[in-house]
């Protein structure tokens, strides 16, 4: 069952990368190369440094509100997807005992530090991951691709590979279906009628692919695939790049965070 | 078994990326060469496919858990090294946006972990050669499973040479092995016993399908499969070396930040030798500065590294907390802006 | 028998993503009953059907098959009763020849090796493709497959026989040979359809479903020839009876 | 218009297992004539079609299209006249974006992005799926899918239609919009089709396949009202013409 839920999942993204926003309408290629640029300064950072990690949830918290995406959606991919990332930091404790921090005189180990900044870093990279398919459709995408000199005959497979996922995923889910009214518990779910399956779902599926060359060939094909063009920069995606790359850098460079934070305490005493 | 953005450094990741775009590349170069059209659609329905065939899962013996295929030994038997890396990529691509495993960065190294074994050494170096003359079902089994075994023990160790070299972990390698590598063995037997079953399968229900392709996939084995093995190797080699260079020769800029903010020098382990020489290789850039140290360094540095200050770092933790509502309210003023913007 | 009674009671339900499908769906059907369901594409026939199996479950309301509440620890059970025909006969037969297939339910029963045969030869000989035994299902015309996929169900002798469109794809002889097969099962039946000439001829009771919502039920007859009725649902009147409305007479 | 002929003699066509589909068929659809085509499953339909467009090529026999004879050399340039509905339209529709969808045709026949664009929109505009443009077709439902599979067609202006079962799945609503679209296109059609009542009220010809061979070429309302006629071939009447002939009056 929790294969249906990543199929609606699937559906549900897909859904909401066809929305009509502020930052949905900005050029794929800027969304893909400042998220990239933003995941690239992210994970720059220190094993032990955390607090100047927060401001950068600037970025997801913008593509997540301006793009009108629902939190709950996102908030739970993450969670799925988090057990890897947990599995690997949660041996730093363990390892690095060293006491570092002793905030309100409370010890802290370099461990526990480094931990959560891995944590704070994939709950900003995944996030952001998430939201650039959230807030660009995938065909924006493969056309960004394309434009950005990714060999042709890769985006164009890619292209149909996502054209045809709906339609495989909806053939393999009713299949399972069907074995499963006629399965009780595990039995049915053996080995040997997992191959059998599989099998049939792959002869299907090239059968499927023998006919949509044929629908292709009918309609002219040689061999030769154009992908329409319709990306144009506007003024917006360059402001929107240039700000947000430099905001990131000064974020990167200039410690803000501990810039608040000392001017607090100053005032606090 | 996808690495995760947040254990990887930028110049492993950027080094992986550079990598895996080689390849894809050179195969769609490959590809262009000498391919049948039909190649096209059935790469994308194949990888759609592999999607689809996740779905369904089987009880893995004993064990009681339910298990799926991977699926990238069986795109390599289908389609051949190049069509079938292209396809893994996509289907990784896909992965990475819509299921959010790994993340873009950790994207080329997933590429390069789970795509370049089967499609450059598990199909033509294994599968392939023990396959060749004879498809009786017990070699085709035994072939199958070794190639998916040795692809995937090379994926998991990449895993973990990629995850260390980040210095991300505080993880021994001995423990990272021990914990990756049996398990990843585990699976490659099932996973290439399932792979195995899948070819003969198809094979008595329409043997066109598989011998055709036969005739579909390019690859000349030999010389221009070592070419391709050592050209991969070379250019991981040279963008790792090209990132670190560019990391070493730019001038600092978070030091130069904070000692005009606050008139002092931040980084107190400068204090060590050791580190002094790693840091001046690895800390200074102006555009990513201070990524983590390789993991043999930082043993080194622990003794000297509790001099963070408590002041800065009390300031840190209000500034953190303050920082953080401050994003969380622009939220909420942007959505409140969005409504208000409908409304009209 | 009160234990093949199906019940829903306010049955909503909502797709992951949000999409409300079912919108308080209540009706029982008693024993023996053959209801038809029908409504336009999207209207949500299938997610009823499949709900009334437990591939899906409730996100509210009750649904009870005989006297079990059906919920995620007992549907394993209800399955037993409830043989379910899906859209499309590829879906359901997925073993490589067409015994093993039929054969396949049966034996996930638990039934020995003896048993599980003298059902697989009742079941192909029901529905007339004891002949087909040993062929690949691929190999068969889509008639053919409808048949064994209906056979593989027959198999499990199902209380309650649930179908999906069982017609689409069949010519004109096949789909009448469905139509006297389903006749012929006197247990309940519930069945979905656009082919509401079969729905006449099958079912004597019939639900109209619009936008996951009932919007009638009642005898066949009635609510099937009800133009204004068809009309206000995206519907139109069964085929056979559209000539003597429609066109001069012949 | 000479040029819109269609021309088959004697063609055979066996599949390379040896499975003959094919035995000798012959016909001529001249300029303008809507043809259906009707068989029980396994007939030779969908083998005739592909012929037809020289995605199989016959292993016998002759076909013309236009003065064009049919081979691997002139294969191309008939697939630009004779447009090609499958029977799926989710085999059909391969783009990500309708507008692509629609805009492959005819950017492949090496038209201006200008006339693209016009084509596009008018072939959109035919079949009432002009606001559906941007839209990924998986996000469509099979009545849609239809529609724009034909419009993906139109947009190559074909001189002659060709369809395998495009009735299929269609809720009666959406059925009769098919038909109505289809009798507004003046040119030569040739439709496959298990929808007798569609066959009716589309296509004036109707040629009869029984196991690769044609068994009966005439006037639709003839052959298709032929009891007898239709009883060898295991099909049946149109279902709107059976009440009077089956049951009771109303
Ligand atoms: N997997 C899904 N995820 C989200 N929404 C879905 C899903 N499947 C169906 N729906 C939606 O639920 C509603 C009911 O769909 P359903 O398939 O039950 O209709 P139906 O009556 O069976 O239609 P048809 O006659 O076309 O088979 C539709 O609006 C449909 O878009
Ligand atoms: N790829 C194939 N290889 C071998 N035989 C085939 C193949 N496709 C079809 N046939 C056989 O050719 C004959 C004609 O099939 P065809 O698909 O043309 O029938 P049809 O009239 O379109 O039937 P339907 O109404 O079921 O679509 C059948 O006996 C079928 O089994
Ligand atoms: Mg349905
Ligand atoms: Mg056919």
């Amino acid at each position: 069952m929790t294969f249906d839920l990543e199929f609606f999942n699937l559906g549900y993204l897909d859904t909401l990368s066809n929305k009509d926003t502020l930052v949905h309408r900005i050029d794929p290629r800027i969304k893909i190369i400042v998220s990239f640029i933003f995941i690239l300064f992210v994970v720059s950072f220190q094993k032990y440094q955390i607090s100047s990690l927060m401001p950068f949830f600037l970025y997801p918290v913008f593509l997540l509100t301006a793009g009108d995406i629902p939190f709950k959606a996102i908030a739970k991919k993450v969670i799925v997807v988090s057990p890897f990332a947990l599995f690997i930091g949660i041996f730093n404790p363990i390892f690095d005992t060293n006491v570092i921090l002793t905030p309100f005189g409370i010890p802290v180990s370099g461990g526990w530090l480094s931990f959560f900044s891995i944590i704070i870093k994939f709950v900003l990279t995944v996030s952001t991951a998430i939201l650039l398919i959230a807030v660009t459709s995938f065909p924006g995408i493969c056309e960004a691709l394309e434009r950005m000199k990714v060999p042709k005959i890769f985006v164009i497979q890619l292209l149909f590979l996502y054209r045809y996922l709906f339609v495989l995923l909806d053939e393999a889910l009713r299949m399972v279906r069907a074995r499963e009214a006629r399965s009780f518990g595990s039995r049915g779910k053996e080995i040997r009628t997992f191959i059998r399956l599989i099998s049939v779902l792959l002869i299907r599926s090239v059968e499927r692919a023998e006919r949509i060359y044929r629908a292709m060939l009918s309609r002219g094909f040689r061999g030769e695939i154009r992908v329409l063009r319709r990306l144009h920069l506007r003024y917006f995606d360059i402001v929107f790049a240039t700000g947000s790359i430099t905001m990131f850098y000064i974020l990167r460079n200039y410690d803000v965070v501990d810039l608040i934070g000392a001017t607090l305490n100053r005032l606090l005493r | 078994m996808h690495m995760a953005d947040a254990l990887l450094s930028p110049a492993v990741g950027g080094a992986m990326w550079a990598g895996s775009l080689g390849t894809i590349i050179y195969c769609a170069k490959k590809l262009r060469e000498k391919m049948d059209d039909k190649l096209i659609p059935l790469m994308g329905v194949l990888g759609a496919f592999i999607f689809a065939g996740q779905m369904i899962n089987f009880t893995i013996p004993m064990t009681g858990s339910s298990g799926h295929i991977g699926g990238g030994m069986l795109l390599a038997i289908l389609l051949g090294p190049y069509a079938a890396f292209l396809v893994i990529a996509s289907v990784l691509i896909i992965q990475a946006l819509f299921f959010a495993d790994g993340g873009l960065l950790a994207l080329g190294a997933n590429i390069w972990n789970l795509g370049i074994y089967p499609a450059f050494i598990g199909y033509p170096l294994i599968y392939r050669f023990i396959v060749r003359q004879n498809a009786s079902p017990q070699r085709i089994t035994f072939a199958a499973i070794l190639s998916v075994a040795v692809g995937l023990q090379l994926g998991a160790l990449s895993v973990v040479l990629e995850t260390k070299l980040s210095g991300i972990t505080e993880l021994p390698l001995s423990t990272f092995l021990v914990l990756m590598q049996p398990i990843h063995l585990a699976i490659g037997l099932i996973e290439g016993f399932a792979t195995a079953g899948i070819v003969i399968y198809v094979r008595t229900l329409r043997p066109d399908i598989v011998d055709d392709l036969e005739g579909v996939k390019s690859l000349s084995p030999g010389a221009s499969l070592k070419k391709v093995l050592v050209a991969m190797a070379v250019l991981a080699v040279i963008t790792g070396g090209v990132f670190s260079w560019f990391a070493s020769t730019h001038p600092d800029g978070l030091e130069w930040s904070i000692e005009k903010i606050y008139g002092k020098p931040e980084v107190p382990q400068r204090a060590n030798q050791i580190t002094e020489n790693l840091s001046k290789f690895q800390e200074k850039t102006a555009i990513l500065p201070d990524y983590s140290l390789p993991s043999k360094g930082e043993e080194d540095t622990k003794p000297s590294w509790p001099a963070v200050d408590p002041g800065t770092s009390l300031s840190g933790l209000i500034g953190g907390i303050m920082v953080l509502t401050l994003v969380v309210l622009f939220g909420i003023g942007i959505k409140v802006l969005r409504k208000h913007k409908e409304k009209m | 028998m009160s234990h093949h009674i199906v019940e829903l009671k306010d049955v909503f339900y909502s797709y992951p993503d949000g999409t409300e499908a079912l919108k308080g769906i209540s009706f029982r059907v008693i024993h023996g009953e053959s209801v038809g369901l029908v409504g336009t594409n999207g209207a949500g026939k299938t997610t009823l059907l499949l709900n009334l199996n437990g591939h899906l479950i409730p996100t509210r309301g009750e649904i009870s098959i005989g006297e079990v509440p059906l919920s995620k620890g007992t549907r394993q059970e209800i399955r037993r009763k409830v043989g379910f025909v899906f859209q499309r006969p590829d879906d359901q037969l997925f073993m490589p020849i067409v015994y093993e297939d039929v054969a396949f339910g049966p034996i996930n029963l638990g039934l020995s090796m003896e048993k599980v045969d003298e059902r697989v030869n009742d079941a192909l000989e029901m529905v007339g493709c004891l002949h087909l035994k040993n062929r690949p299902p691929h190999r068969l015309s889509e008639g053919q497959k409808r048949s064994v996929a209906i056979a593989t169900v027959m198999a499990m002798k199902p209380d309650i026989l649930v179908m999906d469109e069982p017609g689409s794809n069949l010519d004109p002889k096949s789909r009448r040979q469905l139509i006297n097969l389903l006749k012929g099962f006197k247990h309940t039946k519930i069945i979905a359809s656009h082919d509401l000439d079969m729905i006449l001829d099958v079912c004597e009771r019939c639900i109209i479903i619009k936008d996951g919502k009932i919007v009638a039920d009642g005898s066949s007859e009635e609510l099937l020839l009800n133009e204004t009725l068809l009309e206000e649902n995206n519907l139109e009147l069964p085929l056979s009876r559209q000539y003597l409305y429609v066109k001069r007479p012949f």
